[in-house]
């Protein structure tokens, strides 16, 4: 019975998918009702399985998926508080993505196969969430991969929207190798992928290691991190409901919880440990400063996706594991309002780029509070759920005696609130910019915006699961030997105090225009750096794309020039001696009698000479 | 052998070619019909051998022998193992889909359907002899089938891929006959049975020598650096549904015949050479997919990746692991699947395009949805996207080859971006963006065309969502050639 | 001598050749011109019972005439061979006009068809000069027969070239003779038994091995060949691609591995060399070539190489799967005449552009000429391949493993002309539309060479168990 | 038997060469075929001079020579024969104007 | 005959050989050419005098003189101009020729001098017509029959093609 539901958590989206793929086309519009059904059972089932790990239970599915003499890769569905809570995020994110997504899809001529890869984009991550093994979470991490990338590419017309599906799915998959070989590498020392069994095994520290980072470098790929963050604001070409489940709840976080699920092998090597958080760290602070100068609403919500995400990782990394992994549940929600929130402000406006918005406020109040309580769940304001998850990381990477990271961190806050709030004091304060689109502005219909309220309500109160009232109810279930720190008054208070002083000093800057709207200016060689993501783009264009194009072309040119050349070489070769060799036919008989003679005295002279006869 | 039914199998296909003699020239769908007809029926028997085969038997099944040239210890004996048996029913397979696809032939069609179904006498025997001179002959009998269907249908170039097609695998194949006729006299066995070849264990000083002819007709045929050369031309060339047999099917006779005669028969050879064969399949690799980078020519890239494809599988081979060696012959299945309809999607998409450059298409997707997802779909699946079969066979690869071959093996799965690369980009420069200003209004796939890449969508699926079934035939098999290696 | 003695069975086949080939001579004289139609015919049916005559001396071993004429198993298989072969080329001509007169053109055939004969069985000297001069003589007129230039010039290069090669063999006879007192094979065999090797005898051998390597047209004794297949009539050229050569084998096969058993080694490795030049140069020359019947000349230069390899081997394996391989050769390339002489017939040329879309003109022609062409190259399932994988084997058991690789890459080379013919008449379209129409005897020649072909590729044991392989 | 038989054979290899640089030299068909009796000759006299030193009581050489004359009579009808084809068709008997068929 | 006498015979009989078949390649004239060619024939027969073979000398002037060469000065007559003809042909193989040639005739007399022969000393048959006849009739009556045949189809493939056709 147990089975049954769990499995068909996953296989009702895939029900959806192959019945979307046939007949999506045909049905048209009311394709979203079968994908928002199917999600919708799994957010039931979901929840479902969420109370009965709550009530206790821990359990695995196993069925035989390969076997090869006695090695046996099994598929199956482990349930446990993580995935337990990652089902109902996923699930629950991606019901309310495709509820939201009805409107903002409206007339799309390919509607029927958004809701198939939505469906089955679910789906994988459902699968995902639920490996007991590391070949499943390969299958399923890959699947999440290319369902991504075919939403991002869904507009594929556009060459913007399919180069950026391309250069996300290259991107992750170059980390993917990393997960490949870190895979190979557990099967060939410990002969197993099932993770239960690698978990108890004795690994030396350094091989742990190895196999960890590598493992890592996936999590870096598909989590955006630095030094493969590139694709993610790229990514933001897909439409803004995809933007918003793929890249703020689901996708990026299977890097986190691919790190989560794999901690213990982790902790065998934990070399790892500092590099994750180092990445993170870096990553975090990186992604900040980028935020900073970007202009394009869903650029900045990108790039403080890949900061957030780092700020996980770092949790992660310095020991914190409830920490990170509570960043994720609360990350999810928060995110995925302000990309939805994002959605329904250009739905309305027709623009990402938010020097041509302003006023939205009075046009779009529902768009406009929910959005702001988004904001201020990532600033990091008390009682949001930002905060809360957020300063645990900061704690952790305190108490764990990483001080440098600590101050990173502080400061990565200190710029997150002041971009969150940069955006929502020029989008939804202060003047229309662009007129000609004023006269239209107008809220959202119910199905955009009734998402919105509920996930605003996640916002708001996610956080409080995991705070201290509740005596860090969440990070106990989560992680029942990484209990969470005692709060740190120092550490709260200066957290709080940078988010503070983050919005405000956005809001003069932007609310108000009491700061010069030139304190940096823009040749700034710093400023140029940061607006142009540090160059990161062109460095790959540079260093690994020309390159690879420059050595394929040299080997194609190789292979036709020297190695084919060859071949058709011989093959001349054998035709010129045979062009030779007609010569000696001139036609005249005593030419042939001649060599005829000649023939003869050179038989007779080699067979003296080699056969040795005197 | 009191139901000769892989004899039935095998020369069924000539039977119907020699049947379709007697309709008359000008009724092309009779003709087409009575072919596919052939080809469905000769998959009926290859289904009733499927289910009849005994799944977890180690050995030959269906063995069927009998006197042939007693003088010479030549003897008709054929019979299918879980190795030669998926190979089997991937060709009756991809033969039926090859008929369908040649469906759009106008000229000397009655030609066409007669060479295809001599063509698949030709492949099926390959993977069903059990006897050395038997196994060449059919080795050999494919070639002339395939040189006519390339160099009557084929495109601009035909001529030249034709002929070189047939002389370098004929040049490989022949020095491979001397090996064949060395072993013969080496062996002592005075026999040419491969059964009983491999039972006896061979040991020689000239071992090395047929190891390298066996190495040298198989690796043109399969085919690996540096003698891949004669199949991007080939390919192109071929018409569509000769480059889906090409692909799906005569490149698998090279790997087979790796599996089944050199390791099964020069097992300590084999092994000596084992890492020189891995370097050759990681050259074949890396090159295939860089030389698949640059292509212009959509066609031509699928070949070139089938030579990085096929370096996969003989990377597996080489490392003569277990899991490797299932991973080798499941990939050998899903290459065919895989690549077979690539073409098959290349060449619709040609047949309504009248271009292959991929600078000069793009928005196929929007176009010919169904055409321009199914290929898609099977690019996807190249490049080993799990949940597809691709994805099935090369993990196995990696996995069994890393104890063997650690750095060739770090290097395969680096390679593996490549490999997305250039799919990537394909899919995304022909399939994607706006259809191109020069482009009318092209009809999406046909019923026939459906039809003929439904069974391949179906098993590649299924392969890779549950390849446990179709491991069950390959295993035991597999370990018999191992149980042949450590016994050497 | 008592007559009574005489096994007058041995030579019956001879007889009944000689028989009638003064039959049909005499119906020319005495004929009226529409009645001589039938002598071919007859000739047919005369071929037809000396094959007869040849089978019930099956399993016979007899030396006959004081040891000049010796029946044994290869002697039989050969003329078998020749009668089938000549045979078939008969039956093609029977409508075809041919250069003189039909009872001249068929004795002439028959007497060199008898000249053949007494070669392979020859078992002396002086017999084999005799009978190998009755072989060439009537087929040197043969060429000239139809009396035009070109006709003319390859019957003089054809003829000088062979006398030349005759008096070579003949010196090389008489020191052979001088060294051992004896013209009988066997009597040679037994001087020569346990003597060193001398150098008269090496010069011998390598003057006897010109004058026989003429006959089959080894390199570098070959030059004769591809002008003659070019320039003599078709039919005769027909003839001359099967039968003769049949008469230099059997001279090969008798007296090397006989007479000269002691000298095995020697000449064994200058066959060896002879048959490495002879591939080379035959199929590197015919890459070249653009006329069918000087290509098809050229490829007889190959196939002698890869005949020689058989004596090459110098065992028995070796010289029988040479006798098969002889026998799908000459199936194949006498196919492949018959063909052009069908083309020619009806005004095609010769060049290979010509066959362009002959597929189209006359399929079955195209399917019977690409069969035969691939059936040289060696390509299963056709009579070539097996002919080929059998003296390849033989030369892989005698370690001549190199010799073998030669062969075998030298096939591959080959396809590499045959295919121009196939590609002409398969992937070029026909500039005329014009069905080729065929007589029926050729047509019925042509599919039985091509039933042949196939038949012998499927199952060659139904050769192999008659020659005891 | 005062001549010692190296000395006939070397007379017999003289003629021989001198018939063969005919063949190989004279333009004149009929003279080539001139030459080719020198060499026939040449053989002959090898026959009789082995017949005479190696098995004088058997004849066997002698008798192989009388078949040669009679086979030379017979090449030299032929060969005339084909000659005379030649002349009648290009109205000449030189060898190098036979040059239609080559490479 | 004594041994000084067979000496001068030989040499006698060698240079005449030797300086007509010279003759015989070099002469322009081919009526004088034939005329050596018959002389050479008639040497070459006393040889075979010299070595006991009284039937093969009677045939050798027989057959050649009065057969071979009235044939071929036939053919002489009917195809060519008899004097002046050019003497080498055009191919520039001259002086190569000349080197094969001469390596050939010095490896021939090398070898034939150093060849050892079991050199018998019984003499050989005085009455060799009989004998010859005999032989014919018994041991060499198949190469004989042959031969018979041999000039027959020579006979007539002489005639075939050297007959003009009427018909047209």
């Amino acid at each position: 019975m147990l089975a049954y539901y769990l499995s068909l958590i996953v296989l009702v989206p895939i029900l959806s998918f192959i019945i979307l793929v046939i007949f999506g086309k045909r049905w048209g519009d009311k394709s979203a009702y079968v994908s928002i059904a199917a999600v919708l059972i799994s957010l039931g089932l979901s929840i479902k399985a969420l109370i009965d790990v709550l009530g206790g239970l821990n359990t695995k599915v196993l069925f035989t998926w390969a076997s090869i003499g006695n090695f046996h890769i099994t598929f199956g569905l482990l349930l446990d508080s993580l995935s337990a809570m990652m089902l109902v995020v996923v699930a629950l994110v991606s019901a309310l993505v495709q509820i939201f997504s009805i409107g903002y899809m409206h007339g799309d001529k390919r509607y029927g196969w958004f809701y198939a890869c939505l469906s089955m984009f679910t789906a994988s991550m459902l699968l995902l969430v639920f490996a007991p093994n590391y070949v499943q979470m390969y299958v399923a991490w890959e699947g999440v991969g290319v369902f991504s990338y075919l939403l991002i590419g869904f507009w594929f017309e556009k060459r913007s929207a399919s180069q950026a599906a391309k250069k996300a799915f290259m991107v992750t998959r170059v980390g993917d190798l990393g997960f490949a070989i870190a895979l190979i590498l557990l099967y060939i020392n410990a002969g197993t992928l099932d993770m239960d069994k690698l978990f108890a095994m004795h690994f030396v520290p350094a091989l742990a290691a190895t196999i960890s980072i590598l493992m890592f470098f996936g999590a870096i790929g598909k989590s955006a991190q630095f030094p493969l963050h590139v694709w993610l604001p790229d990514a933001m070409e897909g439409p803004t409901p995809v933007s918003a489940l793929i890249h703020a709840a689901t996708m990026v976080a299977a890097g986190v919880y691919l790190v989560a699920r794999s901690y213990p092998l982790f902790e065998k090597g934990p070399v790892s440990l500092e590099f994750v958080a180092i990445i993170g760290t870096i990553t975090a602070f990186m992604a900040a400063t980028i935020a900073l100068t970007a202009t394009d609403i869903k650029k900045v919500l990108a790039y403080s996706t890949i900061s957030q995400l780092g700020y996980m990782m770092m949790g992660l990394g310095v020991g914190a594991f409830a920490a990170g992994a509570f960043h994720l549940f609360t990350h999810a929600f928060f995110k995925a309002l302000l990309f939805l929130g994002a959605g329904s402000v250009i739905h309305a406006v027709h623009s990402q780029e938010i020097f041509e918005m302003g006023g939205l406020w009075k046009k779009m109040k529902i768009t406009s509070i929910t959005f702001i309580i988004g904001g201020l769940a990532l600033a990091g304001v008390p009682p949001f759920a930002g905060f809360w998850s957020k300063d645990e990381i900061i704690l952790g990477a305190y108490t764990s005696g990483h001080t440098a990271i600590f101050w990173i961190g502080i400061l990565t806050a200190l710029f997150t609130a002041f971009y969150t709030f940069r955006l929502i004091f020029v989008v939804f304060f202060g003047q229309p910019r662009a007129d000609h689109h004023g006269g239209h502005v107008h809220e959202s219909p119910a199905v955009m915006s009734i998402p919105l309220l509920i996930l605003g309500f996640f916002a708001l109160t996610a956080g409080l699961l995991g705070s201290p009232f509740v005596h860090n109810a969440f990070q106990g279930f989560i992680a029942p030997g990484h209990e969470a720190e005692a709060v740190n008054p120092f550490v709260m208070g200066l957290s709080i105090a940078v988010a503070l002083i983050g919005i405000t000093a956005a809001w003069l800057k932007y609310g108000t225009q009491v700061l010069p709207s030139n304190v940096i200016s823009k040749n700034n060689p710093i400023y140029k750096l940061v607006a142009n993501k540090y160059y990161m783009d062109e460095f790959y264009y540079y260093v690994l794309i020309i390159p690879t194009h420059a050595v394929a072309r040299f080997i194609l040119e190789f292979d036709q020039k020297v190695i084919d050349g060859i071949v058709n070489g011989v093959a001349k070769i054998i035709a010129v001696f045979g062009s030779g060799m007609r010569r000696l036919q001139t036609g005249y008989v005593q030419n042939y009698a001649l060599f005829m003679l000649v023939g003869l005295i050179i038989l007779i002279i080699w067979s003296f000479r080699f056969l040795g006869i005197h | 052998m009191s139901n000769p039914i892989i004899t039935t199998t095998i020369f069924l296909p000539l039977l119907g070619a020699l049947l379709l003699q007697f309709i008359p020239r000008s009724k092309a769908n009779l003709i087409r019909t009575f072919a596919l007809l052939v080809t469905l029926i000769d998959l009926g028997l290859g289904i009733s051998v499927l289910t009849g085969y005994k799944l977890g038997l180690a050995g030959m099944q269906f063995v069927e022998k009998a006197s042939w040239i007693p003088r010479a210890g030549i003897s008709y004996h054929v019979g299918l193992d879980g190795i030669s048996l998926p190979l089997f029913e991937l060709t009756l397979l991809l033969t039926v889909v090859a008929v369908l696809a040649s469906w759009s032939i106008k000229n000397r069609v009655r030609e066409h359907y007669s060479l295809m179904l001599l063509l698949a006498v030709g492949m099926l025997g390959t993977f069903a002899a059990l006897d050395f001179v038997l196994f060449y002959i059919f080795w050999e009998l494919v070639l002339i089938p395939m040189y006519f269907i390339i160099g009557i249908w084929g495109g601009e170039n035909r001529n030249y891929a034709a002929v070189k097609f047939f002389l370098y695998t004929l040049a490989g194949s022949v020095l491979m006959l001397v090996g064949i006729l060395t072993l013969y006299f080496t062996s002592g066995l005075g026999t040419f049975d491969m059964v009983k070849l491999m039972q006896a264990g061979y040991h020689s000083q000239l071992a090395t020598f047929i190891f390298i002819t066996f190495f040298l007709g198989f690796a043109v045929k399969v085919p690996m650096w540096p003698f891949h050369t004669w199949l991007p031309d080939a390919h192109v060339q071929a018409p569509t549904a000769g480059s889906v047999l090409l692909a799906g099917v005569l490149l698998k006779m090279g790997t087979y015949a790796f599996i089944r005669i050199v390791v099964q028969i020069l097992p300590t050879e084999f092994t000596r050479f084992a890492p020189v064969i891995a370097a050759f399949a990681i050259i074949s690799i890396v090159y295939g997919a860089y030389t698949a980078l640059a292509q212009q020519d959509l066609k031509k890239m699928v070949a070139y990746s089938s030579v990085s494809h096929m370096g996969y599988v003989m990377l597996g081979i080489a490392a003569l692991t277990p899991v490797a060696l299932n991973g080798a012959v499941l990939q050998m299945v899903n290459h065919g699947l895989i690549t077979g309809m690539l073409f098959l999607m290349v060449g619709y998409i040609y047949e309504r395009t009248h271009t292959r450059d991929i600078a000069k298409l793009g928005g196929l997707s929007i176009k010919i949805p169904i055409l321009g997802g199914m290929f898609v779909f099977a690019a996807l699946a190249s490049l080993g996207l799990p949940g597809l079969s691709g994805f099935v066979g090369e993990l196995l690869i990696l996995l069994g080859s890393y104890g063997a071959f650690k750095i060739f093996t770090i290097f395969a799965v680096l390679t593996l971006a490549l490999t997305s690369f250039y799919l990537i980009r394909a899919n995304q420069n022909a399939m994607f963006g706006m259809p191109q200003s020069w482009m009318g209004d092209f009809k999406d796939a046909s019923g026939r065309e459906l039809i003929s890449a439904l069974p391949l969508i179906i098993l590649i699926a299924a392969i890779g969502v549950y390849p446990k079934p179709f491991l069950h035939y390959i295993d035991p098999a597999v370990n018999t050639v191992l149980q042949i290696i450590r016994g050497s | 001598m008592d007559w009574s003695q005489v096994n007058w069975m041995a030579i019956m086949p001879e007889l009944i050749i000689l028989g009638f080939a003064v039959i049909v001579l005499l119906g020319e004289l005495f004929l009226s011109p529409s009645a001589r139609r039938s002598l071919g015919a007859i000739t047919l049916v005369g071929i037809i019972i000396a094959m007869v005559g040849v089978v019930r001396l099956w399993g016979v071993e007899a030396t006959e005439f004081s040891g000049m004429f010796s029946v044994d198993l290869t002697a039989n298989v050969l003329k078998l061979i020749l009668l089938i072969t000549t045979a078939l080329v008969v039956l093609g001509v029977l409508r075809v006009k041919v250069t003189l007169g039909e009872g001249e053109f068929f004795s002439l055939m028959l007497f060199s068809v008898l000249g053949t004969m007494f070669m392979a069985s020859a078992s002396d000297l002086i017999m084999l000069f005799i009978a190998l001069e009755l072989t060439v003589l009537p087929a040197y007129v043969l060429v000239a027969s139809k009396k035009n230039a070109r006709s003319a010039e390859a019957a003089l290069k054809y003829f000088l070239l062979g006398i030349v090669a005759s008096v070579v063999l003949l010196y090389g006879m008489t020191l052979l003779f001088g060294m051992t007192g004896s013209t009988n094979f066997t009597a040679i065999a037994n001087s020569l038994h346990g003597r060193s090797l001398e150098p008269m005898l090496l010069v011998s051998i390598i003057m006897i091995m010109v004058g026989l390597g003429f006959k089959v047209a080894a390199v570098p004794f070959h030059f004769w060949a591809p002008d003659v297949y070019e320039g003599s009539p078709v039919p005769v050229a027909s003839y001359l691609s099967a039968g003769p050569k049949a008469g230099g084998f059997a001279a090969l096969i008798h007296l090397f591995p006989v007479a000269l058993a002691s000298a095995a080694p020697v000449w064994a490795t200058l066959f060896a060399i002879l048959a490495v030049l002879s591939m080379f140069t035959g199929n590197l020359v015919a890459l070249a070539q653009t006329n069918v019947r000087r290509l098809l000349g050229y490829s007889a230069v190959a196939h002698t190489g890869y005949l020689l390899v058989g004596l090459a081997v110098a065992d028995k394996l070796g010289y029988l799967s040479m006798i098969f391989y002889f026998f799908v050769y000459s199936l194949a390339a006498l196919g492949a005449f018959l063909v052009v002489l069908a083309t020619t017939e009806r005004g095609i040329g010769e060049n290979v552009t010509d066959f362009a879309g002959l597929h189209k003109r006359s399929p079955m022609l195209a399917i019977a000429m690409a069969i035969f062409l691939f059936s040289l190259v060696g390509v299963p399932p056709f009579a070539g391949f097996m002919g080929k994988f059998f003296l390849f084997a033989s030369a892989v058991k005698s370690n001549l493993i190199w010799l073998a690789i030669v062969g075998v890459l030298n096939s591959a080379i080959s396809f590499g002309y045959y295919v121009t013919v196939i590609r002409q008449m398969y992937l070029v379209s026909p500039e005329s539309d014009g069905v080729v129409t065929v007589s029926k005897p050729l047509y019925l020649s042509i599919m039985l060479i091509m039933a042949a072909v196939v038949f012998l590729g499927v199952y060659p044991t139904a050769f192999l168990s008659i020659i005891k392989l | 038997m005062v001549i010692p038989l190296s000395w006939y054979l070397i007379v017999s290899a003289i003629l021989f060469g001198i018939g063969l640089i005919g063949v190989l030299l004279r333009q004149n068909a009929v003279t080539i075929l001139f030459s080719v009796e020198i060499m026939l000759n040449a053989a002959n006299i090898n026959l009789v001079a082995f017949s005479r030193y190696i098995t004088p009581s058997a004849i066997s050489g002698q008798m192989f020579a009388l078949f040669v004359m009679a086979i030379a009579a017979s090449e030299v009808a032929v060969g005339l024969a084909i000659v005379l084809t030649i002349y009648r068709n290009i109205q000449s008997v030189d060898i190098d104007k036979i040059n239609i068929f080559k490479w | 005959m004594n041994d000084i006498a067979t000496y001068i015979i030989f040499f006698g009989l060698s240079t005449m050989a030797i300086l007509s078949a010279i003759a015989i390649v070099t002469r322009r004239n081919l009526f004088h050419a034939a005329m050596f060619l018959g002389f050479l024939m008639l040497v070459v027969a006393g040889f075979y005098f010299l070595l006991d073979a009284d039937l093969v000398g009677m045939m050798q002037v027989f057959v050649y003189v009065g057969g071979v060469i009235v044939v071929l000065l036939f053919g002489i007559m009917l195809t060519s101009q008899m004097t002046n003809v050019r003497m080498v042909s055009a191919m520039k193989q001259k002086g190569f020729t000349f080197l094969a040639v001469t390596g050939f005739v010095a490896l021939l007399i090398s070898v034939f001098t150093k060849v050892n022969l079991s050199v018998s000393t019984a003499t050989a048959p005085k009455d060799t017509t009989s004998l010859v006849g005999k032989l014919f009739m018994t041991n060499y009556i198949l190469p004989f029959e042959v031969m018979s045949v041999l000039l027959l189809a020579a006979l007539i493939g002489a005639i075939v093609i050297a007959r003009q056709e009427v018909k047209q």
